[in-house]
């Protein structure tokens, strides 16, 4: 066992050493990685789902996430729902592997049953639902054997929109706009500059066209992603997860384009 | 623990008004055996051109011959003193000349840029190992010390700062960055270039 | 990918090309001009399939200048051939030539990643190919016209794009014959739709929202 | 250039850790403390959100600041805090600043062998009324400090502080020596440029600063009257007072 | 040992490459060299092409440079922006510069954009990836405005609005949903600036301000600044110091003015017989 | 009862010389000096009535359940040793979420009873351990729509359309007969176990008493929840005028 923290899976800087307590001249090149011999059992996403985006608005939270479940690049599954309403004032969006996942809405359902038993008047709403879900992933992580997602939840909790993100590592964090995968370099931009500071205002219309603008786009990019999806909203109506909604797109610049440099025809 | 800090040694100038300053520790070391505590790295070039080479001390001495060298073939053609922008591209070139097997050097230059009515406009310049250059209007760093000089410059710098008064704040940057890092330190030098003449002091500072 | 009929070729692609899964341009023009009547199919590396298109035809300019005559589409592919056989560990390309000439009329040549050179009637090519040898096997028939192949290189290009992720956008398609070449054109959201169901038959298993529920009161 | 030397194939492998990047920093005064640090959380070359908290209240008169690995900085903090609630069952008292820190010290120890990747720094007020600050390495070393800067931009920052809060390389004028401690605008102003300065020049740093002052009991709190962006956080009237100070950062 | 020889052939030397590969293979990691990080962005509209670019360098996550300049000139009316290793991207587009200068010298015609695509593709591919230039070429020719990326393996790319760097997603993100043809000039320039602010301020490799350069058939304008969203705010204090603090042990000044003393003279004409 | 006193009735594991196991039969008296509880299953939903007698007047009211919820269609009353309950229903609850664990799907009432039942049966055969001093009614709506059952101290249990236990379980069966069970709306059937259990009550003239009920239908989607507080005032009160009259 090393047991020097500077040699523990990656330092923190290739560059250089922070914590240089010794004079070896000649460290060992290749960053032996501590976890190496003994973890054999980590896994690696298998079918898997891609962004899920997500934003604050006035009335709540809306949730988006298309309907596809990649098998490396084969899109395999082509109508699975990837929100997962939990109780009466939560929703859950994944993306990543989508057996896990399931894995997820079970224990999350157990636990809301759980709760139901207890008669008690009281239902676990979004920011509990967000730290059981953290508690999760995080032990799973320490166990090194992750929950390989990356999760939003979103709800009302005392009336107030809420909104968090939690992922295999157990890193979690709140926003008013949030997207995983890809959508958090192309969707990210968009959603930040229409939803930003402008929470309370933002009508339901106006965030159900934000979100098919960011799907759309995402459609165009990203290569692992669906032309139909999903939103899930959450009001003081409740929960609700839409039918499939259908992408119009458009390739109309695309026609005359001839070749790649000086091809004409 | 990169080829750079093999040696160790950081060099940093600034802008001042109507002057230039470029400051450099004194140390060289073979990683963590400090050998020598006068191992200047900041040569002048020509009278208002200054260059500080921090990094692989055997590139340094390299470096500086063969700068010496087309320095003086320049001056040959061109019959004139080069500039300091000229001289940053000359350095600029030579490093990228060997992209594929660089110096370990991050060159930085400091100079007096002759104007066309007779004044003079303060120069400073820094490039990459592999001369990518970076006209800075405050202030530059390289060396091992670089990203503690970033931090204390940014603090300290402001602009229009009068020779004297650019002596200290470039002498407290380097002194308080240096003294944060194990590679650079052991004695330093002050360079401040007016146009009319150009002042050098050791500076007295931590020998730990 | 490329199908020879009576008059002459088709040949089409799709419009994506990846880095990764980013989608680095959507709109890709992967039918390649070679000659009046020769066009290639790129797939693979686009700098390596550039690189070595550009150079063939290069290749044939100068060709159609020394011989005053345009290139047997054999030759063209025995060019593309040479390259990509004695650059093989250099490169990853999967071409595939097609076009008219007087000699021989429509022919189709598919060069994989190996270098190997392999004339077919019908040849697919690509990481979506893999997804549709199935429909192309059991669809293809000799001794089709003009407007069944172009439908059956539509058809063979959709079911591709609807399954691999690295191939979409629009479907470019060639028709060449011996007077002339036409270009057709399928925008992302006119492509032929197959199967695209719901996986769960009748109602959905799970209940879409949970309704809103009163737990019993408790005197707080 | 594509480095030859590992060129055998990677396998995959799952990596518990990753850097969320941000900087914090505390500086202690004669009766006062200042915890600092921004609020961007980040991973790789993405913006994680332009708001998560690094600096926690533990109890009326000591704050936490965390940062490295949020996920092992937030769960960090969710335990000390359980232990200082079991602590004031126990003894009916809030726990003193020199025994959380050792707490701290344990508590990372017992993780040896597969750390909590945080650098944390504990300032407050000690039981004798005087500004301390504590800052710890990944594995529970720590030491009592004027001032320490940690995180991303450690490096930047702790030089700088060096030189005006522990006046280093400075020879005093003659006949009047460097003051041993300063005053609370001067050093919020100091905190204020270190992340100014750290968010001009590290691209981890950023969107917003949020400033912990806590100040010993009795200790006059005008001085805090015409700073901007000052909200109370004390519960009890009587203890020491504590406060936090919002300000922008920018956002690029 | 590098060669004695002081003349040296064109082209890159690679005579320190034994030493770095030896130094290498006992594992000490070459530094990194400067990195654009960078968002660089073209698009089409109706009489030309606009280019754009931030204007942050960055050396791990410590920014070298807050305004650098990412739009390099080819030719009076070609310009290219460069993300990736900076050196490479500088040199490249320099070379190619002067290479399409004697082009047009030896042609005795204006250049055209798809020389320089050829040309810098062509030099790309040869260093199959090593020289890390990923480029976004502009410009209007006699045939036209033309619009092109080049990826650093040799790739090129011809589209109507393209984005490159570790900012592109969110410029492209930007495009995306904006873009429309035949766009207005003042249109244009507004989108490119909106797609570039969007990877200065969400990703972390683009910073600083927004530059931009309008390429039309009869002129080019390069808006250096176009924007400057992030201004350093003023700090707090004033940290000039009193004169003495630092200590110094030894001083040399070396006087620059060669001393001249003027002595007045009323000497005679001079002779020009 | 000729062997009581002759030492056959001191454990579970004892036949009586006439094949009695006395230790289940005293557990059966023991569900009977408890509140009546009553179960009605109608047409499309079942209905659950607790008479919870008021043993002292500092009691909060509401608060001392003995209609617990099991799974989210589920519904269980006990009578008899309410700890014992208690527990029975705990472990129905655990039944339940492994039934779901393993098939993934609602448990259908039918499947918990077997389950429960020979939980409480095996507490019948070992000496060291006394028989569940309770009898349980479940009702449920599932996949095979409204069902009722009830558990007995011996493990045994019986599908009934309505179904009485507890102190008042006699004269609730006759009221129960008369009712057309199968017509009744889950509304009516309220208003009717109301007035059951007000009858029992008003009959035994004890303790005064609270009335808990719970129900599940199409008015509660599927789950078992608590009858709202106006339906319930308005039962109660049908419940007095019916007594009234009814002599």
């Amino acid at each position: 066992m090393d047991h020097f923290p500077t040699n523990w899976g990656r330092p923190r800087n290739e560059l250089h050493d922070q914590y240089n307590t010794y004079p070896i001249h000649q460290r060992p090149s290749q960053p032996k990685d501590v976890f190496g011999e003994g973890v054999q059992r980590t896994q690696q996403p298998i079918v898997t789902g891609t962004s899920v985006l997500a934003i604050k608005f006035k009335d709540g939270i809306m949730m988006a996430a298309d309907n596809l479940a990649s098998y490396g690049s084969l899109a395999r599954f082509k109508d699975i729902q990837r929100l997962h309403p939990v109780g009466t004032s939560t929703i859950i969006g994944a993306s990543g592997d989508m057996s896990d996942f399931q894995y997820l809405q079970h224990t999350l359902d157990e636990l809301m049953v759980d709760e139901f038993t207890n008669g008690d008047g009281h239902e676990l709403g979004p920011a509990e639902v967000h730290e059981y879900l953290s508690r999760v992933m995080y032990g799973r992580r320490s166990k090194l054997n992750p929950l390989w997602n990356s999760l939003l939840v979103g709800g009302l909790q005392d009336g107030k929109p809420f909104l968090a993100y939690v992922d295999l590592l157990g890193t979690t964090y709140s926003a008013s706009s949030i997207a995983t995968g890809y959508g958090s370099y192309i969707a990210i931009p968009i959603l930040r500059a229409a939803v930003d500071n402008k929470e309370n205002t933002l009508t339901e219309e106006d965030a159900r066209k934000l979100l098919h603008e960011c799907m759309r786009v995402l459609y165009y990019r990203d290569a692992r992603s669906l032309d139909k999806y999903q939103i899930g909203i959450v009001t003081s109506a409740g929960v609700s997860v839409s039918d499939a909604i259908k992408l119009e797109t458009n390739w109309d610049f695309a026609e005359g384009i001839r070749g790649y440099g000086a091809q004409t025809q | 623990m990169s080829i750079m800090e093999y040696n160790g040694g950081s060099v940093i100038a600034m802008v001042g008004k109507d002057c230039v300053a470029i400051a450099s520790d004194l140390r060289l070391g073979n990683q963590a055996l400090g050998i020598a505590s006068d191992f200047e790295k900041i040569f002048p070039m020509t009278d208002r051109v200054y260059l500080g080479l921090p990094g692989l001390a055997t590139d340094v001495t390299t470096l500086r011959e063969q700068f010496r060298y087309r320095l003086n073939m320049y001056t040959i053609k061109e019959e004139r003193e080069i500039e300091p922008e000229t001289f940053a591209h000359l350095v600029s070139s030579t490093l990228y000349e060997r992209r594929f097997g660089p110096y370990f050097i991050e060159p930085v230059m400091a100079g007096l840029q002759r104007l066309p009515n007779g004044g003079y406009k303060p120069f400073i310049a820094a490039t990459d190992l592999i001369g990518c250059i970076n006209f800075a209007k405050d202030f530059v760093v390289a060396g091992t010390a670089s990203s503690k000089l970033f931090g204390v410059a940014e603090g300290l710098w402001e602009p229009d700062l009068e020779p004297e008064d650019l002596f200290e704040t470039i002498a407290q940057t380097l002194l308080n960055a240096v003294d944060r890092d194990a590679y650079s330190g052991w004695g330093a030098v002050v360079h401040v270039i007016t146009k009319d003449k150009a002042i050098k002091r050791v500076l007295k500072g931590r020998m730990d | 990918m490329a199908v020879q009929f009576k008059d002459g070729v088709v040949i089409g692609a799709d419009s994506r090309t990846t880095t990764g899964s980013y989608i680095a341009n959507r709109v890709t023009d992967k039918l390649t001009h070679i000659h009046d009547r020769i066009y290639c199919c790129r797939s693979g590396s686009a700098a390596d399939t550039q690189a070595i298109a550009d150079i063939v035809h290069y290749h044939f300019q100068v060709y159609s200048q020394t011989h005053g005559e345009a290139p047997p589409v054999h030759t063209v592919a025995n060019v593309f051939q040479k390259l990509c056989y004695e650059n093989k560990d250099a490169l990853s390309a999967g071409i595939i030539v097609a076009g008219w000439d007087k000699e021989v009329g429509p022919s189709v040549y598919n060069i994989p990643l190996g270098g190997g050179l392999f004339r077919q009637p019908w040849a697919i090519g690509g990481s979506g190919s893999t997804y549709v040898y199935g429909y192309c096997d059991a669809t293809y028939q000799d001794g089709w016209d003009r407007d069944q192949t172009i439908n059956f290189v539509r058809n063979t290009l959709a079911l591709a794009m609807s399954r691999d992720g690295s191939s979409g956008g629009v479907i470019r398609m060639c028709v060449i014959t011996e007077d002339g070449v036409e270009r057709l054109f399928v925008p992302g959201n006119e492509l032929p739709k197959f199967w695209e169901g719901k996986e769960v038959l009748g109602v959905s298993a799970k209940p879409k929202g949970a309704t809103s529920v009163v737990p019993m009161a408790v005197e707080v | 250039m594509p480095d030859t030397a590992h060129e055998q194939p990677q396998q995959r492998q799952f990596y518990p850790y990753t850097e969320n990047g941000g900087t914090i920093l505390a500086i202690a005064g004669a009766d006062f403390t200042v915890i600092a640090g921004d609020t961007r959380q980040s991973e790789g070359y993405s913006i994680q959100t332009r708001y998560a908290p690094k600096v926690f209240r533990l109890t009326e008169r000591a704050v936490l600041a965390v940062n490295g690995f949020a996920a092992d900085g937030n769960m960090f903090v969710k335990k000390v805090k359980q232990r200082l609630e079991w602590y004031r069952h126990a003894h009916a008292k809030e726990m003193p600043l020199r025994a959380i820190a050792r707490l701290i010290q344990t508590m990372l120890y017992a993780q040896r062998f597969f750390p909590y990747y945080v650098n944390n720094i504990l300032g407050g007020i000690e039981e004798d009324g005087s500004g301390a600050v504590y800052s710890f390495d990944p594995v529970g070393s720590y030491e009592r400090e004027a001032c320490r800067a940690a995180g991303a931009a450690s490096s930047l920052v702790q030089p700088f502080l060096d030189n005006q809060i522990y006046f280093k390389n400075q020879t005093p004028a003659p006949g009047t020596p460097h003051p041993t401690y300063l005053p609370l605008p001067d050093v919020l102003a100091i905190v204020i440029d270190s992340f100014t300065s750290a968010t001009e020049r590290h691209i981890e740093v950023g969107d917003g600063l949020e400033m912990y002052v806590v100040l010993a009991k009795g200790r006059s709190i005008e001085e805090l009257a015409d700073v901007a962006g000052v909200q109370e956080l004390t519960t009890r009237a009587d203890g020491d007072r504590m406060f936090v100070i919002q300000r922008e950062l920018k956002k690029d | 040992m590098a060669t004695a020889s002081v003349y040296s052939g064109p082209g890159f030397d690679f005579s320190n490459e034994l030493r770095n590969s030896f130094l290498t293979d006992r594992g000490i990691p070459l530094p990194k060299a400067t990195s654009t990080g960078t968002t660089i962005v073209g698009c089409l509209f109706k009489d030309g092409i606009v280019l754009g670019a931030d204007t942050r360098a960055t050396e791990g996550p410590i920014v070298a440079d807050k305004n650098c300049e990412k739009i390099h000139y080819i030719t009076e009316s070609i310009r290219c922006c460069g993300a990736g290793t900076a050196a490479d991207t500088e040199f490249t587009t320099a070379l190619i510069s002067s290479n399409m200068e004697l082009h047009a010298l030896s042609t005795g015609r204006k250049p055209r954009v798809v020389t320089a695509m050829t040309m810098l593709k062509q030099m790309l591919f040869q260093y199959q990836g090593n020289v890390g230039a990923a480029l976004v070429l502009g410009g209007v020719d006699v045939t036209g405005p033309h619009l092109f990326t080049i990826h650093p393996h040799g790739s090129t790319d011809k589209l109507p609005y393209v984005t490159m760097g570790s900012g592109s997603l969110a410029a492209m993100a930007i495009f995306e949903s904006k873009w429309r043809p035949n766009m207005e000039r003042s249109e244009a320039l507004d989108l490119i600036a909106q797609a570039i602010s969007a990877g200065i301020f969400n990703d972390l490799g683009s910073g600083s301000n927004v530059d931009a350069c309008v390429i039309t058939a009869t002129h080019t304008e390069m808006l250096r600044n176009f924007v400057k969203p992030n201004e350093r705010v003023q700090k707090e204090r004033k940290y000039g110091f009193r004169r003495g603090t630092t200590a110094w042990k030894s001083e040399e000044i070396r006087n620059l003015v060669i001393n001249e003393d003027i002595i007045a003279h009323t000497g005679d004409a001079m002779d020009t017989s | 009862m000729t062997s009581i006193g002759t030492g056959y009735d001191l454990s579970a594991s004892t036949y009586s010389p006439d094949g009695r196991i006395f230790q289940v039969e005293y557990a059966n008296k023991a569900v009977e000096n408890s509140g009546t509880a009553i179960g009605l299953r109608v047409k499309d939903g079942i209905v659950i009535a607790v008479e919870k007698l008021i043993h002292s007047k500092l009691l909060v009211p509401e608060a001392n359940r003995r209609i617990q919820t099991i799974d989210r269609h589920i519904g269980l009353a006990s009578s008899g040793l309410l700890a014992d309950g208690r527990h029975i229903s705990n472990r129905a609850r655990d039944e339940a979420a492994s039934y779901g664990d393993t098939y993934r799907s609602p448990i259908s009432l039918k499947s918990l009873v077997d389950r429960v039942g020979l939980y409480v049966q095996a507490y019948t055969l070992y000496s060291s351990v006394r028989p569940f001093g309770c009898s349980t009614i479940l009702g449920a709506v599932d996949k095979t729509g409204p069902i009722l059952y009830v558990i007995e101290p011996s493990g045994v249990a019986y599908g009934y359309h309505g179904a009485a236990i507890g102190k008042g379980r006699q004269l609730a069966k006759t009221e129960l007969e008369k009712l057309k069970l199968a017509e009744l709306s889950t509304r009516e059937a309220v208003i009717e176990a109301a007035r059951i259990i007000y009858l029992v009550h008003d009959d035994a003239k004890e303790k005064d008493f609270e009335l808990e009920m719970s129900w599940i239908g199409d008015e509660t989607n599927g789950l078992h929840l608590p009858v709202p507080k106006d339906l319930l005032e308005e039962a109660s009160r049908k419940a007095k005028e019916a007594l009234e009259n009814f002599e």
